[in-house]
């Protein structure tokens, strides 16, 4: 009953979502989602509605901020729960937690007024696809690192004895022993960050400068789908409105057949050892 | 790798004792045991028995540093292999040490990956070349009677295994590293008697390659196995060695009373 | 073969090669985490005072203090976990204890919680506001708000649960049969408190995301920053505050900046007591 | 399900006890524009307390939400900053201030005056170089605010441009957003709230406003209408206007009152 609750969550957004975005799907905006060339619903001249260049978007920065996050995260952890003294394994975990809940807009800001700069100093503008990732990257660490955290924890004891017992150094415990055992908890932890990657719009939005275009290196800005969504729905019109609602509908599928595509991938994979 | 040779016969091996002496193994203030000094005689199978509680497998753990990785434990006193190096020695290769001195667990505890990984994982770490990897593990699970049950699923997972299969696997991981010693933590103790019986055999059949400690709670199995016997009891809070010596005296004639009331069936 | 003194360097060097990478990753994580956190304490230590913390909100928020702010805040947040949990509870526990994984309603609820996990917070905050506060009429209000999080916390909530579930020992649920204890029982005597470590770890999280959740509370529980009476009023929440002091408030940065300090101190003193409370329980029943 | 049976029955009776509560009272509800909410919460809050027994509520969301609520009757006024447009006629502005749109550039920036054909060559991106303008040799980074942000329209009607015209190199959305852009990145040039910029310069951060066809960028000259690019901040109605929200209206514009819109550096109607 009370998973049917939560499963009935779910419907509710898919079906709040589908009902926004109807006007926009009887008027016919979806071929023009995917094959107009620029984004500029406001043009009283020549209004356009490219879709694809901010999923691009949605994507690279999600990719990049999980390709920056992911190593380091895991090593992190392999630090923390290897390497580390309980007494400072802690704090470190201590950290971690309050990493994982400063605001997104403090991270907005800070990528904003000190890492942009920097970037800038670089390449300009600045706000840019590469700006973006990091700011991400920083935002999902923690959840990447308590995660691997807890999985690697859950090693059962005995089969480090049995490493150790064989005189197996650290590395190649952990190589071997720790983390493949490990990797369905990580991997778990890796799908939840890229979830809240691909949803996080407030920090975002600050550092990867809104221009709805493919961008031609990471020094290019991009336009992730909820940046725009989040720059345009208090300001939109009733049929840019329901745009809006197509485009939220259209990323939150793309996520869900991404997530369960590399949860199912995962899965697979757990089952040949 | 050091030419550690496996014997063919009693009288000519090589593959070392140890000697205890004066061991004390602290756990933060509580002393698990005090003061043991033991001969383990090459080659030969020495069986440590007593109620719980007295220590046992702490020294079992104090043989090849495992004790090293309990945070607070504190061995005190020498333990010196054959050749009469100092095993407690701070700036002693302590990977290589386990890899002469190997150790079976009370549960089985095969790595969750396929049989040819459980093989490949530890010897690879030791620089054994890929190309003798599986001649090594062939040999290696013919001395535990397994090759001839898990030939045609080497790549399936261990885990796969029963628990008697599971443990002579493992018996079988710490013999590919041909160690000069094995250390047995109760290794039967899990297992139902018929695989019980069969570990309990091929341990048998390690006498005169190699040198064998094996904890056990089961008079009976010592009583079969051991050429060497240590009878553990607690004294002043602390466990320690009451009697040792060959089996068939200390099972026969034990001097001190506690051993005998335990060998006796009376008490324990 | 390699020697065993070139083997010995070998691993030597890789085993420190693994620690260095290892440290440099948590210290790189902790150092940007101290550039933030210095940055919001050079702006915003100043402006913190006692009067900060419990006076109304004033000059658009440059000046006064965050009081209402505050309650509001926590508010919001209680809703939200005393709304969520026990869904969020029961699901995990339905889908560790009650069905087979794999068959088709173990799939469908699986991957609708994952779906919900990868739903962005401004889409929540839309639903938020179409539905709470517009379809049931709540209007703008804490509760509102409070409601939105607690959908966009509960996949959290089920993650983190089942997590630690599937994590107790598996001879737990027969070795409770064979006593003779139903189902019920095991899972509330024996399953539950064994698992509330894992659990007290995903409510942690989950205060955490409510905390510092901007997107979906705007739309929801709203811009009002009065006492708040009961939980039909609108509240802003102090991530919303943060924010609109940040962007629409010239020269709100000292504000905001102690505002966030005051958000994180929450978060540490809320982990803290967390992992007080799991410690305590561990050493109850694990030792 | 039955654990939680209880509770949520427990929060619908606080939901009905907090509004039977609520029903005593009088509301004006205000919703839209993120750039008036400050202000106006400021003033119904020194509204609230001489008028005991009323209570304001203050949301945000955009002006397009202010003229969606204000229309569908959900919000007794809607906030905007900007004109209405010509299929928003059924509904009645009502301005009380106004906010003066300039053009910021990084305090190092040597140029201080634009001419509107020069915007429009930046914006349009016939211009790339602040070469061409007397500047350094760097290229332009043009800053301009999203769709449907009432700054983006003023200053699409003052360019007459279309939206689509425009070539940024960068699209922000709030005030404090472009401000931070142009300090992080030197060769940045934006468009702000005027208001909001002077009191950022003033506070220390390195922008500076330009004038716009010769005239400085100051309130006195929003003011006096000398300065060409600056928006409306108003209250929209749909119908009668209930009588203590015409006194709130009275009040927002009352000279006494007039302090509240300065302290938010917008130009107040009732000088």
């Amino acid at each position: 009953m009370l998973a049917l609750l939560s499963g009935s969550v779910v419907l509710l957004i898919v079906w709040f979502l589908v009902a926004g975005a109807l006007p926009a799907l009887r008027d016919g905006y979806l071929p023009r989602l995917l094959f107009d060339e620029h984004w500029q619903p406001g043009s009283a001249r020549d209004p356009q509605f490219a879709l694809m260049p901010m999923l691009a978007a949605s994507v690279l920065v999600t990719a990049l901020a999980a390709l920056l996050a992911a190593p380091l995260g895991i090593a992190g952890a392999v630090f923390h729960r290897f390497y580390l003294p309980k007494r400072l394994a802690v704090w470190n975990q201590r950290m971690l937690e309050l990493l994982a809940g400063v605001p997104s807009i403090v991270f907005g800001f800070w990528g904003l007024t000190v890492l942009v700069p920097l970037i800038n100093r670089l390449h300009p503008p600045g706000q840019s696809l590469l700006a973006a990732g990091i700011v991400l990257a920083l935002m999902i660490l923690p959840t990447i690192a308590l995660t691997s955290q807890s999985a690697l924890r859950s090693v059962p004891e005995s089969q480090l004895l049995a490493a150790a017992g064989l005189g197996m150094g650290r590395f190649a415990t952990v190589f071997h022993i720790a983390l493949p055992s490990a990797r369905s908890g990580i991997g778990s932890g890796v799908l939840l960050a890229i979830a809240r990657a691909v949803g996080e719009t407030m920090a975002v939005v600050m550092v990867c400068g809104n221009i709805a275009k493919f961008p031609g290196s990471v020094f290019d800005p991009v336009r992730p789908v909820t940046a725009t969504i989040a720059l345009e729905m208090g300001y939109a019109s009733s049929s840019h409105k329901a745009l809006l609602y197509l485009a939220g509908l259209i990323l939150v599928l793309v996520t869900g057949a991404l997530t369960g595509w590399l949860a199912f991938g995962k899965r697979n994979a757990g089952e040949v050892s | 790798m050091t030419s550690v040779s496996s014997c063919s016969s009693n009288t000519s091996c090589t593959c070392g004792g140890l000697s205890l002496s004066d061991v004390s193994v602290h756990y933060g203030n509580f002393a698990a045991i005090r003061e043991v000094s033991l001969t383990i005689p090459d080659c030969q199978i020495t069986a440590l028995v007593g109620p719980s509680g007295c220590g046992k497998s702490s020294l079992l753990h104090a043989m090849n540093r495992l004790t090293d990785l309990i945070p607070g434990c504190r061995v005190e006193g020498s333990v010196r292999d054959g050749v009469g190096r100092e095993l407690t020695d701070p700036s002693l290769d302590v990977m290589s040490l386990r890899r002469r001195i190997g150790m079976v667990f009370q549960k089985p505890n095969p790595f969750p990956h396929s049989i040819r990984r459980n093989f490949e994982i530890p010897l690879r770490e030791h620089g054994v070349s890929r190309s003798d990897l599986p001649d090594l593990m062939e040999k290696s699970l013919r001395d535990v009677g397994l090759w001839e049950e898990v030939s045609s699923r080497l790549d399936e997972s261990a885990m796969k295994l029963s628990g008697g299969q599971q443990q002579r696997l493992c018996i079988a991981r710490a013999l590919a590293l041909d160690p000069e010693v094995i250390l047995f933590d109760e290794p039967c103790s899990a297992l139902d008697p018929l695989a019980s019986a069969v570990v309990e055999e091929h341990i048998a059949a390690l006498r005169g390659r190699v040198t064998v400690v094996i904890v056990t709670h089961n008079l009976a199995q010592a009583r079969r196995l051991a050429d060497h016997v240590g009878v553990f009891w607690m004294r002043a809070g602390a466990g320690t060695i009451v009697e040792e010596g060959p089996a068939e005296v200390v099972f026969a004639s034990p001097s001190d009373a506690d051993a005998r009331y335990y060998l006796s069936g009376v008490r324990g | 073969m390699k020697s065993p003194v070139s083997r010995r360097n070998h691993r030597r060097f890789s085993d420190l090669a693994c620690g260095i990478v290892g440290a440099v990753a948590a210290s790189l994580t902790l150092v940007v985490l101290g550039c933030i956190v210095w940055d919001l304490l050079r702006l915003g230590l100043p402006h913190l005072s006692w009067l900060f913390l419990t006076g109304e909100v004033a000059d658009g928020g440059r000046s006064g203090g965050i009081g209402p702010v505050l309650v509001s805040t926590v508010m919001i947040v209680v809703i939200a976990l005393a709304v969520a949990i026990p869904p969020g509870v029961g699901c995990a526990l339905w889908l560790s204890e009650f069905v087979r994984p794999g068959t088709v309603p173990a799939r469908a609820i699986t991957g609708g919680v994952d779906l919900l996990a990868s739903v962005p917070s401004i889409v929540f905050g839309l639903f938020g506001m179409a539905f709470f506060a517009q379809v049931l009429g709540l209007g703008f209000s804490i509760l509102s708000g409070g409601l939105t999080l607690a959908c966009m916390i509960l996949p959290l909530l089920v993650r983190t649960t089942l997590t630690a579930l599937q994590s107790l020992p598996v001879d737990l649920r027969p070795s409770a049969a064979a006593l003779g204890l139903t189902q019920t029982t095991t899972i509330r005597k024996i399953l539950l408190p064994a698992a509330l470590p894992g659990i007290l770890v995903g409510v942690t999280i989950g205060v955490a995301r409510s905390l510092s959740e901007t997107a979906a509370l705007i739309f929801t529980s709203g811009y009002a920053t009065r006492w708040p009476d009961s939980p039909g009023d609108s509240g802003r929440a102090l991530s919303v505050h943060i924010y609109d002091l940040a962007m629409n408030i010239p020269n709100g940065a000292a504000a905001a900046s102690a505002s966030a300090l005051v958000l994180l101190l929450m978060i540490l003193v809320i982990n803290s007591f967390a992992s007080f409370l799991a410690e305590r329980w561990l050493r109850r029943y694990h030792s | 399900m039955m654990k939680s049976a209880p509770l949520l029955i427990g929060l619908s009776v606080l939901s009905l006890f907090s509004g039977c509560s609520r029903e005593k009272r009088e509301i004006i509800i205000l919703t839209g524009s993120s750039t008036v909410a400050p202000v106006v919460t400021d003033a119904a809050k020194r509204f609230e307390a001489t008028h005991p027994g009323v209570r304001i509520e203050v949301q945000t969301g955009g002006s397009s939400r202010g003229i969606a609520d204000a229309l569908s009757g959900l919000a007794t006024f809607g906030m905007i900053s900007r004109d209405l447009k010509a299929d928003e006629s059924e509904l009645t502005a009502h301005r009380f201030a106004i906010d003066g749109v300039g053009i910021i550039l990084h305090q190092t920036n040597p140029v201080t005056d634009f001419s509107r054909q020069q915007l429009i060559d930046i914006y349009t991106g016939k211009v790339t170089n602040w070469k061409e303008l007397g500047g350094p040799d760097a290229k332009i980074t043009v800053a301009s605010k999203a769709e449907g942000r009432a700054t983006l329209e003023v200053f699409l009607g003052y360019t007459g441009l279309d939206s689509a015209d425009i070539k940024a190199g960068v699209i922000v959305g709030e005030n404090q957003q472009a401000i931070k852009t142009v300090v992080a990145d030197p060769n940045a040039i934006a468009y702000v709230s005027i208001g909001a910029a002077a009191s950022e310069a003033a506070g220390g951060t390195p922008i500076k406003l330009v004038r716009c066809d010769g005239i400085e960028p100051t309130n006195e000259n929003v003011a006096a209408g000398k300065f060409p690019i600056m928006r409306p901040l108003q209250l929209v109605s749909h119908g009668e206007i209930p009588a203590t929200a015409r006194d709130f209206l009275d009040f927002l514009t009352a000279p006494e009152n007039a302090d509240l819109i300065e302290s938010h550096l917008y130009v107040s109607l009732s000088k």
